[in-house]
């Protein structure tokens, strides 16, 4: 068998997460990708009760649970002590849910890039607070109902866009990713491993339980999110210049949003007035890509 | 008091069986104390919750570790679990299978009922085929089988309970009733 | 494989609450409600459902065929709703 | 209006018919179904109020001061990691004399990730200068948010009202809920006399030099010590209203007790039936469940323990190196005392261990047993 | 060496001479000089250390206990403020068995805002599990920082040195600097058995039900009770290498006093003037200065201070209806001896109000010529 | 006399700000252009002493005294309260020095800007942490030395983009200003009014002392900063179309730094090295400008 | 102009450290080593310095011509630098 | 003991003038402690330090209420704020001025001293001059009007001190110490 993603597994059956749950999947790429010379350093999240109660562990390589709002920081300082122990090579990694990015471990993290820790930060974004039961997270996509924003109030704000907030740090280098294109992700997680500094990677992680879908869809969606131009990946190196990993032609949205429950109040116009946020973002991703195609031309040559 | 302890999985409705039970009591105007077992588990593991049933106010606040009276939503939790554990003799098993009583030689000292609550379930299109969710049959049968509770009182909680299907889940409640045979060894 | 962990008393464990065994002490098989079934005549061998299964639950064979672990599927049909050739079917588990 | 209902429920009904204004809070197991019913309960319309969806808890408590400065009713809920990543604006509240309501679902602290019921989250906040209730049924969680409003706004210092996690968070049982009418009698709308207010700026909190920050200080502890005895009018009150009444302490079957249990929460209720059957062994047993833990009912306790033959306090808490809070404490309020009980010390139910009526009784008989206490706590149960 | 040096100053010498490796710290009046100084020591080299400039105080905890579980030595210092939003994480540095050390200079807690000494800031952090010590002079700082490693690293467990804002942080004093050499022989290199280990790897921290937490716990309680006797025992080893000797207490004229003050950190240095002062008046005055405050060091308290005539006991921290903490604790500590003298407790100094020797004196000179203690605190000096 | 910036003074003299603060008269502009009806939340910074000990207070307007973390929650929290007591007038203002802002403070302001909460946020930097004696924030410029970055070993990092940041958040409205061109920072308050939704306003203020400056410069300097390019005035609406509110002649970086005693260890490579990565931003500014130029004519035609 | 506020106890005070007077009791004069003084004859009353001034202390009289209000200005030298005509000069005070 | 207050303002190097006091004295073997007044005024406003001085080591941890001496580093102090309150009887009164003592009657009782420290420090270039920074040149008079501390400590303290122009300092100090005239009353 030709493997397109490394064939050693890390991470270990048994653990703890739902059936079909993208976060698991993206944890075994990503050590997939890491190896096991890696230290994960994670916050409150799913991810701390799928990898098992003590005495158990799922992930194969160290791990140091953490406070919800610490894990940049705690990064920082396990990259710290190596260096100070003399290991550079170790790569550390803070493994976070979308909550614990977006929202309460921002400020960890926005001082972990500014001082530029070299340490890769990687989200799984399932776009709620989903161990706590699905509430509402600023990644929550607009128009969703979560247990904090019920039908009659879906969430009316749009998705906070960390990628951006992440490049407005002039991050040396952030991506996208999703959990259907795991050589994608793995394709970066190599470049983050290679980058000094800070890096930071977004991944879409579907959730069956919380965006109330049938969980062998998990991959179909997270796919679709792409497809549809919902979830774009793409790259920025130095914080400005753009690339798009695929250019998919557009699906009608309208295949992502039917399967998920947490969209099913919406009405036509709604799913349009979605689809133009959806439009426009992806174009100005365009734009940005295009404007950054001499800088990639540059670097290719050098 | 009465304790009762229910078995299930996660998914299938048992807490929310303990609470039609807690709900029916309630509206007969007796006391009830209703709690799961909290875990962290996700869909599919092993899930039990407990009520307590008084005329008084109840104060005692642990778990029931010797329960009066068990409900089994999921029949194969037995052998995987010892659902028995510290059931008082002589105490009722009540078992969603599609197996007769007799059928459970093990539980031999126990009075023990079976319901197929599943295929009413699965009949009033509760939870989907895989899935079916058996807690309104299984409470409609335990009111039949016990007496503890009266079927009006359950049909009441189990419509304030259902937050979908409300009508459907009266009628699996009342199928359950209707059809649910009392073992003959109910004194 | 790890074995189950079980300790007397306090003085046995370690100092704070670290792992000391994997988490394949938990067979989540036992959550399943539906089987994946594989038919070996449409499989192509493309690793597919393997690539894409959470529970780490599939492996592959000399031949190159998936093999389901059925102490850990947890049968989500992940793997059978991505196989190109619908090689897998999710029967009902009894 | 008869309910079945869950302890968290029963908070978010606290806020209901206290007619909460603001509410701005951060979901955290086991206290996410408070925040849900509340923000479907403002999607409905059934609640007139705000609903700040912040991005921590630390901006729950920010934003609530904020709120409440502005002049509203403010309410919020939080447990353990939550509570204690509020800790430097819980100080803040305090003396800033702003009367927010917080609900806390007792859970214990990590590492390790643990979910079960502890106090010492709520314990390790009795410096922060907020008055704690400690509840002990689902019907008194609902009550005691109406009430806590009624004092707090009176001594312009927050309240928080304290519940086991899943012992009582998740615990379904009868519950009554009173009428909104009688509830607007009871608890007014709020004129907070210090409100921002354009009409009359003024500063709130400059820099305060060793020459007053002292006299601000003695003011907080005098205001403190006064809601002791509004506990005791506003319960008599709720009482006379609602049938229900409250004070800072619950006795049990103490009158003839020379053995007296000091709990709180609820091993204090299930140490009720433990009694009963201890009394109908012989045992004169009373108890004590202290129900207002800050300020702590020092006096009270004088009253009600000293020339008892023997004490024993449960802690379902630890201060490392210091033992329990309630044992600590109840020694401290009772050692000058010419007829000072000797008093014994358990520590139990840490992380959830359940805290059984055997287990009690254990605790109870042990101390009739010995002479006189040995060394500083006791742990009850653990694996050794 | 001998050097004139401010406490701040002497903070950083003892993290420097510590061989700390990784610092993250987060400025805060009164603490700035500490994490200046040792940013300057980085720079220049004379520190071989990673200085983490985090972005607020709860990641320099965070970060500290990253690099601690990375297995470096790890120094963090802060105060008030900064304390308070550290409190989520300090729980978990405990949980985690980190042994972190980091200095607090004691500052009063805002609102209103102030940067004047009082210890409620630290005190509010009593369980969280940190060892604390409470220092009163500038050598004992550095001192104590350096001694503190060689705790935390035998019972991992992180530990606070605790010194006053201004009186103690910004006074400038004569400082013996020891030898590098004798120091490392004192405190060698530190190998962390549970580190992050790429070699070994294992989770930590994990979700840990009702089933073994607490054992868990007890685990926490016993090491920080075996941490009373290993300051005792190297303390006398800090002495005989360094001729300066230290221990859970300090104690002055105790011998056959009748009354004895009980205090701690800068009030406890000005009451030795105080009871010279009283001694010579024929008074039979002691002291008892507690420099552990965590874990409370009760038994040694109740062998030197049961039989007394009476003890008094100074706090400058309040726990807003229920005293200060020093006394309570103290209380709680004697309670069950048979014979527990009477104990006066006093408030004083809040928000950095001076305690002159006179005040001191006022409040030993009280508790001799009252007869018994009346109610249940004192605040000394508030402009009624 | 013809007054360019409204003539009532809300703030009063008798302050405790150092002598020339430009932090100072930031406060006296900005009370100006909000007027009476402005309730202003403060957490630690220079401010909350620059406006005096109890029982006195410098504003003239309410002011709420809060922790360091916390302004924009508290913000939002009072706007929330004034709302539901039927007051939705009042401007409700958070100011906060650039370490409450960029640092510590950060994740409330990413929270308040997402919930878009009709708020205006003000920082004004003074590039460093003053109030306790200068030591670096995420927001001191490259090359200049704090007491945590000593001459020795200065500050190796870039300044945040705060105002990115917050565009990143799509705010409706965020600006940047100096306290050199009152005019300009009052337009910009009074379009902040004006606008609903959370607002974001960075205004520079020099620091003698903290730049290591005689006072008389202050405003001198703050006007080079403009005038050198190395802190563009401009404007983004719906954080995505930029203007500059004007584009000077650039001066020589020298002027600015040279006067300066915080750059005086800086060798003229480092100068240079500076002046490279000030063009290369102003220059991005300038393209951002242009391309959205015809989004500001077509908002002027409507 | 805001009187000094002196109280007796701390039963005068009110509940919170809360504002009752204003900062004008502060006389920051004292603060002054340089005094600016006018040379009326060069200035243009354009009231730049007016709008500079970070202590609210220059105020314009009924000739428009600024007045410095010595009570508060601290002599930073803004004033005199900013001002287009050089009509302000700071003098060392005695 | 010894207890001596000095006053300044933010700026002047009040605080360090006490330091270099206290490292002065320390260099000679004895015990000193010295600690601000410390407010958050912003430069310009009054200062106050205070240091103790004692052949054994200081415990008393308080203010100083009552010094036994005063060094006045801003001579516009006087009259501004009571310089002499709780000063002893006798204690010296050092004033940076360039008027004689004599000039300063309303301190009867007190031995008073003035040494132009501004215009040495002007002299030797250190502050600008219209904030001159005083410290080193008022306690090289200090030294030689008290004898409390030999100028040989005094200079190494300086020297120490001074974060620039240490040389200069030095010499302040000296100049103040060699031109300073050590008033008749002095017994
Ligand atoms: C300070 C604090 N607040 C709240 C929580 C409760 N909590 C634990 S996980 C979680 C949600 C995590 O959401 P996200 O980061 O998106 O990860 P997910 O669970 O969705 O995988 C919350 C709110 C906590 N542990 N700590
Ligand atoms: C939690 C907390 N940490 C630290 C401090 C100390 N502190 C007060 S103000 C300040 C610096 C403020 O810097 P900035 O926001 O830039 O305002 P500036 O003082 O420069 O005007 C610091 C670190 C505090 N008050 N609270
Ligand atoms: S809730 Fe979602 S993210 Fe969490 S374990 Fe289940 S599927 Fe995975
Ligand atoms: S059903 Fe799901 S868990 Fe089972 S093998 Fe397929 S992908 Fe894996
Ligand atoms: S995905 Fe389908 S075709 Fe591919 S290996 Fe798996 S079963 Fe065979
Ligand atoms: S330090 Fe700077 S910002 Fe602070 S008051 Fe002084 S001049 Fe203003
Ligand atoms: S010198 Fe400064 S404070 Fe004085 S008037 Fe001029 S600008 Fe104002
Ligand atoms: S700036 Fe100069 S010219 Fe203008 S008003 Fe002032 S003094 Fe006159
Ligand atoms: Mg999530
Ligand atoms: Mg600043």
């Amino acid at each position: 068998m030709k493997y397109t993603i490394p064939e050693q597994e890390i991470m270990c059956s048994g653990h703890k997460a739902c059936q079909g749950c993208g976060a698991t999947l993206a944890m075994r790429y990503a050590l997939k990708a890491l190896g096991p010379k890696t230290i994960l350093t994670l916050p409150a999240c799913c991810w701390s009760v799928i990898d098992g109660p003590f005495p158990y562990s799922a992930v194969g390589v160290p791990l140091f649970h953490t406070a919800f709002e610490t894990a940049a920081a705690v990064a920082s300082g396990i990259r710290a002590g190596l260096d100070m122990r003399g290991d550079t090579e170790t790569n550390v990694v803070a493994w976070a849910g979308d909550g614990g990015t977006f929202d309460i471990g921002i400020q960890a993290l926005s001082g972990t890039v500014e001082r530029n820790d070299n340490v890769i930060y990687i989200c799984y974004d399932n776009e709620a607070y989903m161990n706590t039961g699905v509430q509402r997270s600023s990644a929550t996509p607009w128009g969703a109902v979560t247990t904090t924003t019920p039908a009659r109030h879906f969430k009316q704000e749009r998705k906070k866009d960390m990628i951006g907030i992440m490049a407005a740090h002039s991050i040396p280098y952030t991506a996208s990713a999703s959990v259907a294109y795991p050589e994608d992700f793995i394709r970066k997680l190599n470049i983050a491993k290679e980058t000094p500094g800070a890096k930071f990677i977004h991944i879409l992680a579907s959730c069956p339980p919380g965006w109330k879908t049938a969980p062998e869809l998990a991959i179909k969606l997270a796919r679709l999110a792409v497809q549809t131009h919902v979830f774009p990946l793409y790259e920025i190196y130095e914080g400005r210049y753009y690339k798009l990993s695929m250019d998919p032609k557009k699906k009608p949205l309208i295949d992502y949003i039917k399967p998920q429950g947490r969209f099913r109040h919406l009405t036509e116009e709604q799913v349009a007035e979605m689809d133009k946020q959806v439009d426009e973002r992806y174009d100005r991703l365009k734009e940005q890509a295009e404007r950054s195609k001499s800088w990639f031309e540059a670097k290719k040559e050098k | 008091m009465l304790e009762i302890r229910f078995h299930g999985r996660g998914g299938q409705g048992t807490v929310v069986a303990s609470k039609v039970l807690a709900f029916a009591v309630a509206r007969e105007g007796r006391f009830v104390q209703t709690f799961p077992e909290y875990g962290v588990e996700r869909r599919g593991a092993p899930v039990v919750a407990f009520t307590r049933i008084d005329d008084q106010k109840i104060y005692i606040r642990s778990k029931i570790y010797e329960p009066d009276h068990l409900l089994v939503l999921d029949p194969t939790l037995i052998g995987a679990i010892d659902v028995t554990e510290g059931l008082k003799p002589g105490g009722w098993i009540i078992i969603n299978s599609d197996k007769p009583a007799k059928d459970f030689p093990q539980f031999a000292g126990f009075k023990v009922a079976t319901v197929d609550a599943t295929s009413i379930a699965v009949k009033h299109r509760l939870g989907s085929a895989a899935a079916p969710i058996v807690n309104s049959a299984i409470m409609g049968a335990f009111a039949k089988i016990t007496g503890f509770v009266g079927i009006e009182a359950v049909r009441e909680a189990v419509h304030e309970l259902s937050p979908v299907k409300k009508d459907e889940n009266v009628e699996a409640a009342q199928e359950a009733y209707d059809t649910a045979e009392v073992p003959k060894e109910q004194s | 494989m790890s074995e189950e962990i079980k300790w007397e008393s306090q003085s046995d464990m370690p100092l704070m609450a670290m792992s000391l065994g994997r988490m394949t002490v938990n067979k989540t098989g036992s959550w399943r409600n539906l089987r994946p079934v594989l038919d070996k005549e449409k499989c192509i061998k493309c690793g597919i459902c393997w690539k894409f299964c959470p529970d780490v639950s599939i492996s592959i064979d000399e031949e190159d065929y998936p093999v389901v672990n059925l102490d850990f599927c947890k049968g989500c049909g992940i793997c059978a709703t991505e196989c190109p050739k619908d090689a897998i079917e999710m029967v009902k588990e009894e | 209006m008869q309910k079945v209902m869950m302890g968290n429920h029963a908070l978010s009904w606290g806020a209901k018919l206290s007619r909460a204004e603001v509410i701005a809070a951060y979901p955290i197991t086991p206290q996410t179904e408070v925040v849900e019913l509340l923000s479907n309960m403002c999607a409905d319309g059934s609640l007139k109020a705000e609903f700040i969806k912040v991005e921590s808890e630390h901006s729950a408590m920010a934003a609530s001061m904020g709120a409440a400065a502005a002049g509203a009713r403010t309410f919020t809920a939080t447990s353990s990691q939550g509570l204690a990543l509020m800790h430097e604006v819980l100080h803040w509240a305090t003396g800033a004399r702003l009367p927010i309501v917080m609900g806390n679902i007792n859970r214990a602290m990590a590492p390790p990730w643990t979910i079960w019921t502890e106090q010492t989250d709520s314990i390790a906040q009795r410096d922060t200068g907020w008055i704690q209730i400690y509840t002990s049924s689902i019907q008194e969680i609902m009550d005691s948010v109406i009430q806590a409003y009624k004092v707090a706004e009176q001594v312009y210092l927050p309240v928080m009202v304290v519940l086991d996690s899943f012992v009582l968070s998740h615990t379904n049982e009868n519950c009554d809920i009173p009428d909104q009418d009688k509830v607007d009698a009871y608890l007014p709308r709020f004129e907070n006399a210090y409100r921002l207010n354009t009409d009359k700026p003024a500063a709130f909190g400059g820099l305060t030099g060793p020459d007053w920050y002292y006299e601000l200080r003695y003011k907080i502890e005098k205001d403190t010590e006064r809601s002791l005895d509004l506990f005791e009018e506003t319960g008599k009150e709720f009482g006379e209203m609602f049938g229900r009444e409250y004070g800072l302490v619950e006795t049990y079957k103490l009158d003839d007790a020379d053995t007296v249990l000091v709990a709180s929460a609820s091993i204090a209720s299930t140490a009720r039936p433990a009694i009963d059957q201890l009394r109908e062994e012989g045992h004169k047993v009373g108890l004590v469940r202290i129900r207002v833990f800050r300020p702590f009912p020092s006096e009270l306790l004088r009253k009600l323990l000293a020339g008892r033959k023997k004490v024993l306090v449960i802690d379902r808490n630890i201060s490392f190196g210091m033992s329990g809070a309630f044992y600590a404490e109840t020694k401290a309020a009772l050692y000058n005392e010419k007829k000072a009980p000797p008093m014994w010390g358990y520590i139990a139910g840490l992380g959830g261990r359940d805290v059984p009526l055997n287990v009690i009784r254990d605790m109870i008989e042990q101390t009739i047993a010995e002479e006189h206490p040995e060394g500083d706590i006791v742990w009850i149960g653990v694996k050794r």
